[in-house]
């Protein structure tokens, strides 16, 4: 590989991410204006979030604990946008390998636990009790979210993203193949997002923004990006294993077309998914932390438990091999 | 991460960095939830779908250090002054004091009472006052938009005068407070 | 029981006292402090079992210090006040506390703001003030004017108002 | 995991205004709860002595900011008790309304204060943009959204203004078509039946003794209200339900009374109730004059003696207690609010072994208003 291609693959990657994460804060300034809507009043405009995350970056920031907190924030975002470079959007993909479903499920994991170690190294209480929560929350999402990627590598026979979107083009989208498993999926899916009603680790009436309490200025900012990072990372996580990653032409044959299209295609589904967790957001309170652990473990694992059920009967028995 | 210097010198003028930062800081303005006194019953009105404050991107924050406002809503206790200056040491420059009904700027009502400081800036910097018992919505927007002008002009500089006679308010403020630590 | 029976079973006398506007009677008498305790319980068994509040006046002229403790009954619908004297230069009593729980608070802001010592009450102390380091203010000789100008209209401004940034 | 300490205020969410929880935490578990107050104390009763007996009546609206009404009503209930003064009918019936707004409000605000706890914000932002209108028409009646001073002893300030009763039935239409989005919205969300019932439990036969009253004690299943054992102003000519636990007629009966459901769903049928008068009162209000002939206001000497008048907010009892030593200002005047026990006595004793995410939702659905604790 030349220098030249080199330097344009990274371009191309900082472009994306960038992209990435303009994407994220305007999701969540349109999240912002829908939930006003909901509630009945104006709202904010949807650049909102820009102007917010400009002016947390241009704070004078004196907050000091130790180095561990310092970094933290730093840890997140990164870890998000490492993520999001395994993660194809509209098919793009920058980096790649064997197997990287499981791998991506690490790296998921990588800014969620930043974001504790930042929190824990302020020793506020309010941020110890929301880590806490926040990992039990992991804990308790994970159970239908592997049962559901168990039954997706089951069912299209593979452990590379890449090769998913390829076998969803050519066969079927995993919605359709697998309803019951997206159902499961998309439930875990609002707990990942630590939308309501699994808000609980930033609980504001309860523990004072949790993980966040003693994040201000330009800590706040980068962990604003963050989340704007996750969001983007969360909606497309599901749009690739069940929507086909947006990917309706095949940029073999189409080229440069191909990859606008679908890049419009995608930006289009992880729009509806995100709509959906904002209404179901607008809408509910939240759990207490047992009654979500008991709950997902219940239900969505259960709904997932009977989707796997389903890729395996349609596979091994039905012979459906896509 | 102490400071807030200009990240690109060679690009933007020190001038116009100032400004980017006032037009950003007066367009998201956050709010600190803390109830200090009696006219907090009118901010749930003004927050809400009534009068809706977040069209200006004025939202109610958690904590202190995320909050650029302070609104001390009437009458200050002398145990709610040692709150107040704890919150609003821990918030973050830059940093704006609104002072809300007539309680703050001179007694109000209270100007006999053995509890209340009559006047607030002579403990923390204020940057606009709001008068009456208590100010109606309408005011509150209408202070909310002054500040932003103010901001834009440069004009909010409480946090400045603050760190620039920190001896003189903090001495000030010992006068009512027998203890800080605690 | 109605109040009048338990006030004249007990023998102790009592006044109406007027009402308008509402519509339940309400009776005030005069007890001894020591023996209040035992009244209040009395009244406890016969259905006075709502706590309403302790009040404390500071008869400053008399020389006293009245704690009024008000007990009202949902069952025959009647207000009972019952009033102790205390000396003011001293006033001590015991608690209540274990008749109602609420009067701990209310002993409470009574000694803070009067000055009245309950034995037995270990909560006593800072409650709603801070700092405090004055008579407690309720008290009639307290004068709040005087300590406003002392406390609050000495401390100076602040200079810098309207400097330029 | 070792105990530590959590400060619910008074900079906090979570916290029912300007006062703190000191709450000792032992995993999720509450272990202990104090409440320190103190942060509104003004000593109203301190200014109260220094003041008139009318000066005063602008002065102890503030003593309970969400639901002014009731100091006005009490402090003039009072005094006309030591003048022996009987006000004029139709002074009753707008104190009546008056009041019945009052609680409309003050119940608007609970419900989207607990709402706003368990995290559900689309309801405040309906209930409270809805409680404008009744902040509509105080205002048209007395010029002031939030302090009104318009009870005071003798009547009331001014008669109802031209068209007030017309707007106000518009009012309470429009209130009640709203009831069952609020329904659908949190009184009948899965996750409400969840996280409310048997959660903050006040033992029922304790209630009385630890000196709880108004809508919580009626959650515990006493059909006590001031309007019906101590009645005042109209209401004796009015009728109404006192809905209590386990009376909640449409609504499901979860939990076993006491709790934060039960708290939350009184208020809610004390809405419609309050709607239910408000509707007879515009029928059969009566004409006259709307306050006494008063003597010179500056040379009022009121005879000595002891009264107390007690009104039903939408907390609970509230009382004054007035002492008249013949002189042209009170001798002593002593407030007795309702969140005096529930946040201090009640807060303290039932927030052991709640779980920490409950005890904001708790303190919401006790309806503590801090500024009636210190005055």
């Amino acid at each position: 590989m030349s220098i030249v291609n080199i330097l344009i693959q990274s371009t191309l990657v900082a472009l994306y991410l960038f992209l990435a994460i303009c994407i994220g804060l305007l999701f969540m300034g349109i999240a912002r204006k829908v939930t006003a809507r909901i509630q009945n009043r104006v709202g904010p405009p949807i650049y909102q979030n820009f102007i917010d995350v400009g002016k947390l970056l241009a704070k004078k920031t004196n907050i000091k604990h130790n180095w561990i907190f310092d970094f933290a924030p730093l840890f997140a975002l990164a870890g998000v946008l490492l993520a999001l470079a395994y993660l194809p959007m509209g098919g793009y993909k920058m980096l790649s390998g064997t197997g990287d479903l499981i791998l991506l499920l690490y790296i998921i994991a990588i800014p969620a636990l930043g974001f504790a170690l930042g929190s824990g190294a302020s020793a506020n209480p309010n941020a110890g009790v929301g880590v806490m929560r926040a990992l039990t929350l992991m804990l308790s999402y994970e159970m239908p979210f592997l049962l559901v990627l168990l039954a997706l590598m089951i069912f299209y026979n593979t452990a590379s993203l890449s090769t998913l979107l390829e076998k969803q083009m050519s066969f079927a989208w995993g919605i359709v193949a697998l309803p019951i498993s997206a159902l499961a999926a998309d439930i875990a899916l609002q707990g990942m997002m630590m939308e309501k009603p699994f808000d609980i680790p930033i609980a504001p009436h309860e523990i004072a923004s949790g993980p966040l309490v003693e994040f201000g200025g330009k800590y706040l900012g980068m962990l604003m990006l963050y989340s704007a990072g996750s969001v983007v990372l969360e909606t497309t996580l599901f749009v690739d294993l069940f929507l086909g990653g947006g990917v309706v032409l095949n940029p073999a044959t189409y080229g440069v077309v191909a990859y606008v299209v679908n890049y419009l295609v995608w930006f289009a589904l992880i729009f509806v998914v995100w709509m959906i967790a904002v209404f179901i957001n607008a809408v509910f309170p939240r759990f207490r932390i047992e009654q979500a652990f008991k709950f997902y473990w219940k239900w969505p694992t259960v709904i997932a438990a009977i989707g796997l059920a389903q890729a395996y009967i349609m596979s091994v028995f039905l012979g459906v091999i896509p | 991460m102490t400071d807030n210097p200009n990240p690109l010198p060679s690009i933007i003028p020190e001038k116009d960095w100032k400004k980017i930062q006032r037009m950003l800081s007066k367009r998201s303005l956050w709010m600190i939830h803390f109830c200090t006194g009696c006219g907090a019953m009118e901010m749930p009105p003004t927050m809400t779908s009534r009068y809706d404050m977040e069209r200006f991107g004025i939202i109610p924050m958690a904590t202190p250090r995320q909050a650029d406002l302070l609104l001390v809503t009437g009458y200050v206790a002398v145990k709610t002054l040692k709150r107040i200056v704890r919150v609003y040491e821990q918030m973050q420059d830059p940093k704006y004091v609104i002072s809300f009904g007539s309680c703050p700027i001179n007694g109000g009502l209270y100007w006999d009472s053995y509890n209340t400081i009559k006047r607030l800036d002579k403990y923390i910097p204020v940057d606009l006052y709001i008068a009456g018992c208590m100010p109606r919505p309408e005011a509150i927007m209408d202070a909310f938009l002054k500040l932003m002008k103010d901001i834009d002009e440069g004009r909010a500089d409480g946090w400045l005068r603050y760190r620039k006679y920190y001896d003189k308010y903090r001495a000030n403020q010992m006068r009512v407070f027998k203890r800080w630590d605690e | 029981m109605k109040a009048i029976e338990i006030f004249k079973e007990l023998g102790i006398e009592y006044e109406e006292m007027k009402v308008k506007g509402n519509s339940t009677p309400r009776y005030r008498a005069k007890v001894e402090p020591d023996k209040l305790e035992e009244i209040i319980k009395k009244f406890k068994t016969q259905g006075f079992k709502h706590f309403v509040a302790l009040s404390c006046v500071d008869w400053i002229k008399e020389g006293n210090m009245e704690l009024i403790y008000h007990l009202f009954s949902y069952d025959t619908l009647e207000d009972v006040f019952l009033s102790i004297y205390l000396p003011r230069d001293e006033p001590k009593y015991k608690t209540l506390r274990h008749l109602f729980p609420q009067i701990e608070t209310y002993e409470r802001e009574v000694h803070e703001m009067f000055g009245v010592e309950f034995e037995g009450n270990d909560r006593l102390g800072e409650f709603i003030l801070e700092d405090w380091n004055d008579m407690p203010p309720m008290r009639k000789d307290f004068d709040t004017v005087k300590y406003v100008k002392e406390k609050y209209e000495s401390v100076p401004l602040v200079e810098g108002r309207g400097d330029k940034q | 995991m070792k105990e530590f300490e959590i400060f619910v205020g008074p900079q906090h969410v979570g916290a029912t205004g300007n006062m703190m929880y000191h709450v000792w935490v032992d995993g999720d578990t509450v272990v202990k709860a104090e409440t320190h107050v103190g942060y509104l104390h003004r000593a109203f009763e301190k200014l109260m002595e220094r003041r008139s007996w009318l000066m005063n009546v602008a002065l102890i609206p503030r003593i309970c900011v969400p639901e002014p009404d009731v100091n006005e009503a009490s402090y003039a209930m009072a005094v006309e008790s030591l003048m022996n003064w009987d006000i004029p009918e139709r002074a009753k019936y707008i104190r009546s309304i008056v009041l019945e707004l009052a609680r409309l409000s003050g119940h608007l605000l609970a419900i989207s204060g607990y709402a706003g706890a368990i995290g559900l914000y689309t309801v405040p932002q309906w209930l409270i943009g809805d409680r404008d209108y009744l902040l509509d028409l105080f205002e048209q009646l007395t010029g002031g959204r939030v302090y009104h001073i318009f009870i005071f002893p003798g009547g009331v300030r001014w008669d109802l203004p031209d068209g007030f009763l017309r707007k106000l039935g518009k009012v309470l239409d429009y209130l009640e078509s709203r009831l069952k989005l609020y329904d659908d919205l949190l009184f009948q969300n899965k996750v409400f039946f969840e996280r409310a019932p048997d959660v903050g439990v006040i033992p029922k036969d304790k209630a009385i003794e630890w000196g709880v009253t108004g809508p919580n004690l009626r959650a515990c299943g006493y059909a006590y209200d001031v309007r019906r054992v101590d009645p005042y102003a109209a209401y004796p000519d009015l009728d109404f339900e006192i809905p209590h636990y386990p009376k909640f007629g449409e609504f499901e009966v979860l939990g076993h009374g006491c709790d934060c459901y039960s708290r939350m769903v009184v208020r809610r049928l004390e809405i419609e109730q309050s709607i239910r008068i408000l509707r007879q009162i515009i029928k059969k209000i009566p004409d006259g004059p709307h306050t006494l002939k008063l003597p010179n206001p500056i040379a009022w000497k009121v005879p000595a003696g002891y009264a107390y008048a007690r009104v039903e907010s939408s907390k609970g009892e509230f009382g004054y207690l007035v002492i008249s030593d013949g002189g042209k200002v009170p001798y002593r005047v002593h407030v007795r609010g309702p969140s005096y026990t529930h946040g201090i006595n009640v807060m303290e004793k039932i927030a052991p072994g709640l779980n920490i995410a409950d005890f904001a939702p708790t303190a919401f659905s006790l309806d503590v208003c801090p500024p009636d604790i210190e005055r």
